[in-house]
């Protein structure tokens, strides 16, 4: 029915245009990794094959995938093709209000002084 | 001890120990060449065991001696004189260093465990104290431990003096302190106990308090803490240099912003040229922190760089901000489910594995989470994957409080006096996140029959479905509502529709059949006309009604806690109308708003207001008003307090021709019910649980039920219509336990507006029954 | 006729050593009760040790509760007083140069006329003055809380110098010790332990001497404070440690003469012939003033709590925490009179002025007392 | 002194032999409280000696018995330090997989039939790992085979769970984490039947996702391992239909009982 109210279902990276265009043929995949991040897909039947695959879904309206595939050739990058999405930071804050309408004073309960490294209280590796 | 070629190996002075678990520790072995290096190696080998006192390697022609002297077993431990520190304390501590019954004994442990059992005592204030431990031999090679404790009693704190400060007096800065002097609460708040960490925290505060009104050279230059020489009194001495005051000049944001400026900008909580504050600094930093954390950018960090201008006494505040990488969360992990299913709880988060960290998602899981109700506790760790910098787990780890209940026997509620039920319920049966309710309750005017279920995933999306099955016979009069009987049957089935991340629309469809016997000289006449009005004229002791009715109701919900939230609101309205075919056709709507919102962070202040309206509609021949079963009531242990439970508003005219019966009023309930109530929330004194099973308020209720529609002479006429006069008012103090057997109510109320007649009550109470 | 109370009935709980019970005896001189009086209502719980000064036949004494009163010493009539709640007097009086010196617990050192108590001039320091300043050679020095020491001009109050490398350690007892000026240098002990001499006139260290070494595993063994009362005479100074020595120095270059093992919080007194001091389990001893050894030992007010000591004539005066004042002959330390002022603790030092002696407990009660010849 | 100890402490008296025969008797007869408490004053009393062993070794399994876990566990630690080469260690060592083996069995699944694989897993891999220790240290014990059984339901239980997580993730459309749930599958688990589900799952996820290439390779290995994975007869992963989940009490909660094979 119309109104029902659906999860938003996003997977995947979220890549920024900068450093995306920072990409070279040649980088080996320590170097791929530093600027990208790492690849949300890679296939257990082809390791030299990374897929910065991502998908989205928002509410009720149909699910779009956008896949950037990297192809390695021994640990150089060989070919880079696929579109992807670029972060766009006035949908990201719309995504995020609806889980949470900002209460200010309201501290994140399990958040004290300790050091952000995602609130977890294993430190940094 | 030359190198020689070990041809056997004898061990001397075993007891405890077999030969077999020295030699599975020995580094050697027979046939090896021993060298002075294995020698010693061989020894601490067997030192680290630590089985032996002593250890000595000795050569027989090429056989390799072993004499080994065994430490003693300890056979007993007794711990005498301890107060403070309780027994299974000290013995997990003396666990932990190794001085177990049956373990080895070794004797450097015990300066070790004593020195530690003192430093634990001073910690405490106890200065005074004195340990002795004494050991005594016994046969077989072991030894009882014998700890006297003489712990003193604790150096209470008598003095604190702040020197230096000429813009706030002592008492202002010292009451957020933690350490205080010796007063009437300190035998409970133990706030004259002297220790180092609370006067650190002092301190800090101290320096805050100063640096959120602009102090920015703001220094404490020493602290002195002394003690009187009998160790029984303490005294701190703080002298501080407060300096100017500092004005904000302008603010800079830098670092990679990812979002807007001005969309930051909105978050910076302070101006130009305002008095600077720290506080307010901290918070404009970890409001964007926050806003980046919703986004995805788990490790951002924000630092606000103050740089100081002397001579202006003005600071120019830049924002660095480092947002990090991009987090994702790699796997959701659940500890603590040995009742609930992984999906159960799974399906309730709002973060997805593979998607990017959202904080706010988070958040709104751990909420979603503590909402089902059957969780004690909700924790969410997000530790790092190794081996990887943008990416996260999410550990939750729950802890399941016994999810259903089964009372037997005797409740007690002022509405139903005695009731003896017996009443199973799930609210998470077999983990499967169902709920399932069985009643069977028998009271004093009441026999009541129920069986509920409920899913709430019918499908994966949260649409939701429940049934409801009940039987009651009513005997109306012992609920100080008027005299008559009623035997009702029903049957509903609803589904809930989330439409929103926090609203709710249910549909229900209901049938039901109410049988009403009155009797002739009791029940009012105004309900014996309006039944023989409804029954065309004809006068019956007995009347049934069917309806069919669909009820059509949205909830929105933003409280931030289960129970008692501090933040939120709560908007409930509904609308029930019965179905063509049903005897009569009416409606009724009502609508509850209640809000919380915090005064301090212990004080909560929770408003709410319900309305209640009912009339009948459409065509005269089944419109008969709201009819008298279905009408609202006011008063009682959860509605306006202090008043008698359903005695408010409009009541029948009484039996001035049977004496007994002569003072005694009927209540009628109306078809118009407006209740407000203010309450404030503070923290139960003496209990430690801040609130997550008990809650006391403090209450002002207002309202009442009116204009109730009656048949006289055959004509249908309301009475009783609204006017402000009529409201009643009581206030009081409320108290809610979350008891393992059931909620337990307690009311102390006052009225303060009621007038002559009103069947008033101090003391409300309901415990082991939801009334 | 002098009732026996034991206020330590729970000591035990306390684990503390009870105090001894004080026995009859045949008093062996007569003492003479002039007058008693109270100045406010004493030092209550601040733990600061008051004891009124003496200037030709004037008494000066105050008071934390906001009072500093002159009273007349024969009679104990009061001559003028100053009240205010939110001066709380703790360091002093003093009286010198034509000027009554007091210090206050919010860091403030007042000169004040000592005819009529009106203001010459005020000055601020950086931490609470408890212990009574010294004024000599046209200086008022004073001591803070925090270790600091102040040089200031009598004449104007005008700030001269400042001692600040008197370290203060993370526990120390509560009291200071109150700086000597003798020959143009200023004595007093640091809670370190250590006893320092200061040029009066610039503040520069002369000679730095340790009296007691605090060393221990826990805050409390390391408790090392000369907080007492300092004694020079004759170009000798005699001071004693917590958990140290009593010490004889030279007063112009520091260097010890003799040192005897005993620990007291409270000071010494003296004599012509002997050094008086009472230790931490309040048993009296007395030392001969060349070589330190020991002439007697009483403890027959053991565990009392003793104030410091003062010489009157022949006499020791001490007070103890039930109020009671004692007199103890000088060359056998025999109990030789015993007076109850007042219930309250006494533990600041008496004074004594020809033979009289004028003892203040904490509660604000002030006795004078004579020994009849 | 007072009444109480009257009757001196029978414990404390009763010579080593005695006292060790009626803890013995009494965790044969199943009073486990009397057996603990014997056998645990005869070690604190007798500290070495043959009895002394054995009473260890008894007192584990009377505190696993009384479902003391926590006790169980540190005293078959104690006792496999102090006695490492005695003769019933390998004893131990099962017994110590068996604590943590049982922890997760709890009451409801025996009586309500409830899937473990649902439930929290932290005991589940500290009783495979204890086990592992056992067959490794001592691989012809007479322990070993069914510490190896266990092994195998374990592990079993262990890749249950992340199918489970997998189809969830499946069905709400979430196939990255679905496909990502799989990989461990296969990766950790080879030869289970659970790999052939993850197989066909990550068949799944990647063709939504629209990697018809790697979707491709996915499925000729499903081929060639699981050729009658019920991925072919299609519909699969089953669930329940609307019309049968509307129905009480019939929501199990778990997409376990339509498991392959």
């Amino acid at each position: 029915c119309g109104f029902l109210y659906k999860l938003d279902i996003q997977q995947g990276n979220l890549l920024n245009k900068t450093l995306v265009e920072s990409l070279k043929p040649g980088m080996t995949k320590r170097q791929v990794t530093l600027v990208m991040g790492s690849p949300a897909l890679v296939s257990p039947f082809e390791q030299n094959r990374w897929d910065y695959i991502s998908s989205i879904r928002r509410g009720r309206s149909k699910m779009e995938t956008k896949d950037l595939t990297l192809h390695f050739e021994n640990d150089a990058l060989v070919s880079i093709d696929g579109d992807y999405f670029s972060e766009d930071a006035d949908q990201l804050i719309k995504d995020a209000t609806k889980y949470k309408r900002q209460y200010p004073d309201e501290k994140r309960p399990d958040e004290d002084k300790k050091k952000r490294g995602g609130g977890g209280d294993t430190g940094q590796s | 001890l030359e190198t020689f070629v070990v041809s056997d190996i004898r061990i001397d002075g075993l007891q405890r120990i077999n030969a077999g678990t020295v030699f599975s520790y020995l580094p050697v072995e027979k046939g090896d060449k021993l060298t002075q290096e294995r020698a010693s190696q061989a020894i601490r080998a067997l030192y680290k065991t630590g089985f032996f006192n002593d250890v000595q390697l000795a050569r027989q022609g090429n056989i390799l001696v072993i004499t080994v002297q065994e430490r003693p077993a300890i056979a007993k431990i007794l711990i005498k004189g301890n107060k403070d520190v309780k027994e299974e304390d000290l013995m997990k501590g003396l666990k932990d260093i190794g001085l177990v019954e049956g373990e080895p004994f070794d004797r450097l442990q015990l300066d070790r465990v004593t020195q530690e059992l003192v430093r634990q005592y001073n910690n405490r204030g106890k200065y005074n104290v004195t340990i002795k431990p004494k050991i005594l031999n016994l046969d077989r090679n072991r030894v009882e431990l014998n700890i006297n404790i003489a712990e003193g009693k604790a150096a209470a704190i008598k003095h604190i003096n702040i020197v230096g400060n000429h813009t706030y007096d002592d008492g202002t800065l010292r009451d957020e302190f933690e350490s205080g002097t010796t007063n009437w609460t300190s035998w409970y708040s133990k706030n004259d106990q002297y220790s180092r960490e609370k006067l650190s925290g002092d301190l800090e505060k101290l320096n805050s308090y100063y640096l959120d009104r602009g102090y920015v050279d703001f220094s404490t230059d020493s602290t002195e803490v002394s003690m009187s020489p009998d160790k029984r009194n303490m005294y701190i001495v703080a002298s501080v240099r407060e300096g100017e005051i500092y004005k904000v000049a302008d603010i800079s944001l830098s670092g990679n912003l990812i979002l807007k400026e001005d969309d930051l900008r909105k978050l910076i909580k302070i101006q130009s040229n305002e008095i600077f504050s720290r506080n307010k600094l901290e918070k404009s930093a970890e409001a964007m922190t926050a806003v980046l954390a919703n986004i995805g950018y788990a490790f951002a960090e924000v630092t606000p760089v103050p740089t100081v201008n002397r001579e202006k006494r003005e600071v120019s505040i830049n924002f660095v901000i480092a947002p990090g990488k991009r987090v994702y969360v790699h796997r959701i992990n659940f500890k603590g489910n040995t009742n609930t299913a992984d999906e159960v709880i799974r399906r309730e988060m709002r973060q997805l594995e593979g998607a990017w960290y959202s904080q706010a998602a988070i958040d709104r899981s751990k909420i979603r989470l503590q909402r089902l109700g059957y969780f004690k506790k909700v924790d969410i760790t997000t530790p790092r994957v190794p081996g990887t910098d943008d990416q996260v787990d999410l550990n939750v780890t729950i802890e399941e409080t016994s999810s259903g209940s089964f009372t037997f026997g005797l409740g007690y509620s002022q509405v139903q006096k005695f009731i003896a039920s017996v009443s199973v319920s799930q609210n998470n049966l077999f983990g499967s996140g169902d709920r399932a309710a069985l009643t069977v309750s028998q009271s004093f005017y009441e026999k009541r029959y129920d069986i509920s279920y409920f899913n709430p995933y019918l499908t994966d999306d949260g649409i939701s479905i429940g049934y409801d099955i009940s039987l009651r016979k009513l005997d109306q009069s012992e609920a100080n509502i008027a005299e008559y009987l009623s035997d009702t049957a029903s049957f509903s089935t609803y589904l809930g529709i989330p439409i929103s991340e926090s609203d709710t629309v249910n549909v229900k469809l209901g049938v039901d059949k109410t049988r009403i016997n009155t009797f002739e000289g009791a029940t009012p006449d105004e309900i014996i006309n309006y039944i023989t009005l409804v029954n065309k004229g004809i006068p019956t002791p007995l009347k049934t009604f069917h309806q069919w009715n669909t009820e059509i109701s949205w909830a929105h919900d933003t409280r931030n806690k289960f129970f008692n939230p501090t933040h939120g609101a709560l908007l409930q309205l509904s609308a029930e109308v019965t179905l063509p075919g049903s005897t009569l056709s009416y409606y009724k709507l009502v609508g509850k708003y209640t809000q919380y919102f915090p005064i301090t962070d212990k004080l909560t202040f929770q408003g709410s207001a319900t309305i209640g309206y009912g009339d009948g509609y459409g065509s005269d021949k089944h419109n008969f008003g709201l009819p008298f079963y279905e009408n609202f009531y006011a008063g009682g242990v959860a509605d306006v307090r202090g008043f008698k439970d359903n005695t408010l508003g409009p009541s029948a005219s009484p039996f001035d021709l049977i004496p007994q019966y002569s003072g005694y009023q009927q209540p009628l309930g109306g078809a118009f019910k407006t209740v407000a109530t203010a309450e404030v929330i503070f923290p139960t004194p003496f209990v430690k649980d801040d609130n997550t099973t008990t809650r006391l308020s403090a209450f002002f209720d207002v309202g009442n039920v009116f204009n109730s529609n009656i048949a006289q002479n055959g004509v249908l006429r309301t009475t009783n219509n609204f006017s402000f006069s009529d409201l009643r008012a009581s206030a009081g103090l409320s108290f809610h336990w979350q008891a393992p057997v059931g909620p337990i109510v307690i009311n102390l109320a006052r009225p303060i507006r009621k007038k002559p007649g009103d069947q008033t009550e101090t003391l409300q109470f309901t415990f082991g029954a939801q009334n | 006729c002098t009732a026996i109370k034991n206020a330590f009935k729970g000591s035990n709980k306390e684990n503390i050593e009870p105090p001894k019970v004080l026995t009859e005896f045949a008093p062996t001189v007569t003492v003479e009760k002039l007058w008693t009086t109270g100045v406010g209502k004493g030092a209550r719980k601040t733990g600061v040790h008051l004891t009124p000064a003496y200037a030709d036949g004037k008494l000066y004494a105050i008071s934390t509760t906001g009072v500093l009163e002159a009273l007349d010493a024969t009679t104990g009539r009061t001559l003028w007083e100053k009240k205010d709640k939110k001066i709380a007097y703790a360091a002093g009086p003093t009286i010198g140069e034509g000027l009554l010196v007091v210090g206050t617990l919010d860091g403030t050192l007042f000169a004040l006329n000592p005819a009529d108590g009106s203001e010459r001039w005020h000055a601020e320091v950086s931490s609470e003055l408890i212990s009574a300043p010294a004024v000599d050679g046209g200086m008022v020095v004073a001591r803070s809380y925090d270790g600091r020491v102040y040089g200031f001009d009598a004449a104007n109050g005008e700030r001269k110098w400042i001692f600040d490398r008197n370290t203060v350690p993370l526990l120390s007892l509560r009291g200071n010790s109150a700086p000597l000026i003798r020959e143009g240098v200023v004595i007093t002990g640091g809670d370190n332990g250590k006893v320092v001499g200061l040029r009066l006139t610039d503040g520069v260290e002369v000679w730095e001497q340790v009296i007691s070494t605090g060393e221990g595993r826990t805050e409390i063994e390391r408790l090392q404070d000369v907080d007492g009362i300092l004694q020079a005479d004759a170009g000798v100074v005699y001071a004693a440690g917590y958990r140290g020595q009593i010490t004889a120095l030279a007063g112009n270059n520091g260097r010890p003469l003799w040192a005897h093992d005993l620990s007291s919080y409270s000071g010494v007194a003296i004599s012509p012939a002997a050094v008086f001091a009472n230790d931490v389990d309040s048993n009296i001893w007395s030392l001969d003033r060349n070589n330190g050894t020991s002439l007697w030992k009483q403890d027959v007010l053991g565990y009392r709590w003793l104030s410091p000591p003062a010489v009157q004539g022949d006499y020791i005066v001490v007070g103890d925490f039930d109020g009671y004042v004692h007199w103890l002959n000088l060359n056998d330390g025999k109990l030789a009179a015993r007076v109850r002022l007042t219930k309250k603790p006494i533990d600041s030092v008496p004074l004594v002025v020809g033979n009289t002696v004028y003892v203040q407990a904490s509660n604000g009660e002030l006795g004078a007392y004579r020994i009849a010849k | 002194c007072h009444r109480g100890a009257k009757k001196e402490e029978v414990t404390e008296t009763l010579p080593v032999d005695q006292l060790y025969a009626e803890g013995k008797a009494a965790l044969v007869d199943g009073n486990v409280g009397k057996a603990t408490r014997y056998y645990k004053r005869l070690i604190a009393r007798f500290p070495f000696g043959p009895y002394t062993e054995q009473s260890q070794l008894e007192l584990s399994y009377a505190q696993y018995k009384s479902h003391d876990d926590d006790e169980a566990y540190s005293t078959l630690n104690r006792f496999i330090k102090t006695y490492p080469t005695q003769k019933h260690v390998d004893y131990a060592y099962y017994l110590r997989g068996v604590v943590n083996f049982s922890r997760q069995t709890g009451f409801l699944t025996r009586y309500v039939g409830q899937d473990m694989t649902q439930r929290d897993q932290g005991f589940v891999n500290q009783s495979f790992q204890d086990f592992s220790e056992l067959i490794t240290k001592f691989p012809d014990s007479r322990y070993a085979l069914d510490a190896r059984q266990r092994m195998i339901y374990l592990r079993d239980n262990m890749a249950n769970s992340q199918v489970n997580v997998a189809k969830y993730y499946l069905r709400r459309g979430a196939y990255l984490a679905a496909a990502n749930r799989s990989r461990t599958v296969i990766e950790n688990y080879q030869r289970t039947p659970q790999a052939g589900d993850a197989l066909a799952i990550m068949v799944m996820s990647y063709k939504a996702l629209g990697e018809d290439k790697l979707s491709a390779d996915a499925e000729r290995v499903l081929k060639q391992n699981y050729p009658n994975h019920p991925y072919y007869k299609g519909n699969w992963p089953k669930h329940p239909p609307l019309w049968k989940r509307v129905i009480p009490f019939t929501n199990k909660n778990s997409t376990a009982d339509d498991s392959t094979l």
